[in-house]
């Protein structure tokens, strides 16, 4: 896109609240429908309450920009990667117009940020996926980044954290291509496990697919927030293979905490407090001296 | 398909059968009909490779699952000598949708392991049509890193359609099983060969199948999602999973092309199905060669290789950044 | 027990009553009553070492099962900061019988396990009575490995009749799970300080019991199998639990001599259960004084100073062999 | 023992047949009855059957020199580690007259006995244990032998082939010292298994309790005889503490292989040539030259 092509480097780029998108949005006046307990709420406290519905809980979807102002700290996150561009490499039908709409959607390039940033004075390099982006899900591009993302913390001996939010799973409209970033992306994982870094996966609403079976599964520490649907297959394709009625829950963060598959489930107020926490009990600046 | 005969084979079956006609005519009646045999021999020759060398995508999606192509064990049992079955996670249960075990290749003790289909309805049923569950690959994985211990070699033959999407499946982590099966198995100091011998499907074929060299059978099929599933949800309507077929570039012939795939396994005239020994001795000639590269080479640098193999992949453009350093 | 009071407290407790009266009395009716007040203080003083310091192995038992001695999580509450529960053994559930996470203790970054009996008859359900299942285990171990990977010191506070022996354990694999905790946190490259803070039965206790520094409680018990199931394996009677408690030495005093421990963490005088801030603070001293000791060993040689220190433990006599060369 | 005392050194013990016991032995007689399928079998018959019932499989348990002759090579086995004796370290009351008792009833010094031997040409180092004395328990002396079994593995980088029949698990009698052994005899595993030998831990009927939880478990290969109890908890404190019905066949081999716990159940007389074939295909020789 444009903006890339004559980039001054931006050391520290501002974050840019305007592009906060939540999702379910179905009215443009000062008030938004919870879709889970349908009453209506004020926009702007809703902005305050990090688009958490006050009176249920319910957590809205964000966008990457938001997210980054409500984890990140201000002024901290600095880019990277910004010139990759998707293309259509097996001529998939519709794939291209499907790329543009997203982006005119999201004003995103692709379905994931990377960059480096600080989180309550942890450096860290931190990824965050978009929904609204083709359903968050993994082309060559996305695995490339979050590839990079890690190659990125190796380098500069710094823990990962990433928001995943790839209900899409793998691309389908890459084909085989989008299949081979869950090998490569799990790849950089375990390199940078190696190094013996420590990499944070926060499981958002929702992911699922080929972004769960690779990287957002492998995190040292999964944490996922309220209510997010976590698994593999989706939960209509399971429903529809098997003819079984699903259990109540089934797939959200709150299952998959009880059938041992995450860490803990934190309130998207507590995340960048917890992130904090947990990325300084493992910052270097600890080791004793004995 | 009817007795195992696909639609578009029905003219060359014809053929056949005539062929088969005059042929029984002319022993039993003692009439010299080798001309006219010849002729029609020839133009089933014809028909046969205009048929076969045509095929499809999605018509090759159907040869990779015909009934009576050979399952995983059928080829280690044709390919491998001293074959021991192992079984189970130590965690949860035995999965007999996947199958493992120690063999030796041409006197060389290997690892080998792979899904397993039925081979009749009761066998489907207790394997639950190949489809694995967590535990499976939580086996496979085991298996794999026991393989690594002993130093030995990895053959893995991928033939399914998917991880099983299950309730249970997801209970017990499915996406968790894969990823730490994909994980894991890029690091084992051991030469992996993986062949997809049917069907590759999604993540449930990717867990098993992280290799140094990954070959295909001709007529395999591989895939990021099932063409009936694209279809599903591209269009709504699964009934064009042949368009989703084609649109996803799933043969071995494409996949070679995109860097997924090494070699092509040359399959018998008409699909491993028609030639169960055929296939078996082209697969064996195939690992034959892919080990004997693999174990040239040295220990410490297979693990970068195919790292590096796989860390190519995926198409991308690079765009210009133009920096300018004013503040 | 009544009142959290056991029996053989009845003849304290009455002669503190006793003196609560009197001051009572002193201050109510003004009347000076100290000299029979401290006549009293020093018989109770008396009776008090005389019973708490001549507890048989099965009180002693009874003492480490009071309901209301301070649980793991207390003791984490107390001693350590900012800690972060982690959940999980990412196969099939998370255990709340076991607890476990990251923490700092005096700033250093620890992980700290421990099985987690309930506070009251709620929680004790939730968590089993502090039962584990095999996943228990298996989360214990995948926290210790990231102890592990992070070069964290693990602090192990047991507290555990045993591993649950359940229909589900079994099928699950409660040996297995066992197995693998004790051969994996034995070569764990990180300083290991266990503590039997109560009850540390059998197999269940020792799966998280391997460390460099092996701590108890003054009234703990750890004992290969609990005294009732050995009173009735043995004598075909759970009532003489009392004298297969003293048979076991299952006390922190005889397990001292027998090697199996390091050393004995005072209690409150009457148990941990009379007074959960004295006995937090002991432990915190004792952590202190043995997480710092180990923190000057060399990493390198850590693993093989556990190992010896456990290749060392049983007794047996060496018989003489004369070996006569001829044939 | 006097005959260890005075010991010529046999480079190779010859096996010593007249020791076998069968247990549910209930007739001095000519006759056998099976305990499962009710029928009388003739006792020559059932020596030459590996004491197996010809009509329903089941299998006898049988000594460790009777095992010996099964699965080792004639006249391979060379005991090891025959001068130790088993104390009494708690004054456990009775504990010094049950040994006594074993050690008259089995002929052996203790419930394991150790050694060398071939396997179908195959070298390894071999352990079984005997039920007959106390149940198979393991107390100071079985721990010991069997960490020594591992430790003279590595020596002459040999595997280890173990027969457990431990239903006692770790032996009461030395209390703390016995549980100690669990974790001795784990490390000695897991150091031979650093050393990237084979281990084959074959799991005979009973093997439970702390046998079960500690070496018997480790094996690289585990393999169970038909029918074997397998377990942790044995069946009657599982029965007594959930109040629950076993399900059919709880804890016996078949069970624990449907749920993932053991490679392989192998007929008693198909031993040798299985043990022999994975010890081969383990081997040394085989290394490819490349
Ligand atoms: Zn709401
Ligand atoms: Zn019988």
């Amino acid at each position: 896109m444009f903006k890339d092509l004559f980039r001054t480097k931006p050391k520290y780029v501002t974050v840019r609240p305007q592009a906060v998108s939540i999702k379910q949005d179905t009215s443009a006046g000062l008030w938004q429908k919870c879709p889970q307990c349908m009453n209506l709420i004020y926009k702007k406290g809703l902005e305050k309450n990090y688009y958490v519905c006050e009176k249920c809980g319910f957590h809205f979807r964000i966008g990457v920009w938001e997210r980054l102002r409500q984890v990140a700290d201000e002024g901290s996150f600095e880019e990277l990667h910004t010139h990759l561009a998707s293309e259509n490499p097996l001529d998939f039908p519709g794939y291209s117009d499907k790329l543009a709409q997203a982006q005119e959607k999201t004003g995103l390039d692709e379905a994931l940020i990377i960059g480096q940033a600080a989180i309550q004075g942890n450096p860290c390099m931190l990824a965050i996926a978009d929904f609204d982006f083709m359903a968050g899900s993994m082309g060559s591009v996305v695995g490339e980044r979050v590839t990079r993302t890690f190659e990125a913390a190796i380098e500069e001996d710094l823990p990962v954290v990433i928001f995943s939010a790839g209900g899409g799973g793998a691309r389908m409209q890459e084909g085989i291509l989008s299949l081979m970033q869950m090998a490569k992306t799990s790849q950089a994982v375990e390199r940078h496990n190696r190094a013996g870094l420590l990499y944070l996966s926060v499981l958002t609403n929702p992911t699922l697919g080929g972004v769960y079976a690779s990287f957002a599964s492998l995190g040292d520490i999964l944490i996922a927030e309220p209510g997010a649907l976590v698994g593999f297959a989706g939960p209509r394709i399971v429903e529809e293979t098997t003819r079984q009625k699903l259990p109540n829950g089934f797939q959200t963060a709150e299952f998959a905490m009880e059938h041992g598959m995450i860490d803990k489930i934190v309130q998207r107020k507590d995340l960048r407090h917890t992130l904090g926490r947990i990325l300084s009990l493992h910052g270097k600046g600890l080791v004793p001296s004995a | 398909m009817r007795n195992g005969l696909f639609e578009w084979e029905k003219p060359l079956y014809e053929l056949e059968l005539r062929i088969a006609e005059l042929q029984k005519f002319t022993t039993e009646e003692d009439m010299d009909l080798s001309r006219e045999i010849a002729t029609l021999e020839k133009k089933a020759d014809y028909l046969r490779r205009e048929i076969y060398q045509n095929l499809s995508a999605w018509q090759q999606v159907l040869l990779a699952r015909h009934p009576k192509r050979p399952t995983t064990l059928e080829y280690i049992e044709m390919i491998f000598d001293d074959f021991i079955e192992l079984h189970g996670d130590r965690c949860y249960r035995d999965d007999p949708a996947i199958v493992g075990g120690v063999a030796t290749f041409e006197g060389i003790p290997v690892t080998v392991i792979g899904p397993q289909k039925g081979r009749d309805t009761k066998e489907n049923i207790r394997r639950n049509f190949g489809l694995p569950h967590p535990e499976g690959y939580r086996k496979a994985l085991r298996l794999m890193e026991q393989a690594d211990k002993f130093s030995r070699p990895i053959v893995s033959l991928i033939d399914v359609v998917g991880a099983y999407p299950g309730i249970e499946a997801e209970e017990r982590g499915q996406g968790n099983a894969i990823a730490e099966c994909i994980r894991q198995m890029s690091f084992l100091r051991v030469p992996i060969v993986c062949v997809i011998t049917g069907e590759g499907g999604s993540g449930g074929a990717l867990a098993i199948g992280i290799g140094d060299h990954i070959l295909m059978l001709e007529h395999a099929w591989y895939s990021v999602i099932s063409p009936e599933m694209c279809a599903q949800i591209l269009w709504k309507d699964s009934t064009r999973a042949s368009d989703a077929a084609e649109a996803l570039k799933l043969t071995a012939e494409d996949l070679i092309g995109l860097g997924a795939i090494d070699a092509i396994v040359p399959e018998p005239l008409g699909g491993a199905h028609k030639n169960h020994q055929e296939a078996g001795a082209n697969l064996k000639a195939a690992l034959r060669e892919n080990l004997g590269a693999l174990l040239k080479i040295p220990e410490d640098s297979l693990v970068e290789k195919r790292l590096a193999r796989f860390r190519r992949l995926g198409q991308w453009r690079e765009k210009a950044v133009v920096v300018s350093e004013h503040r």
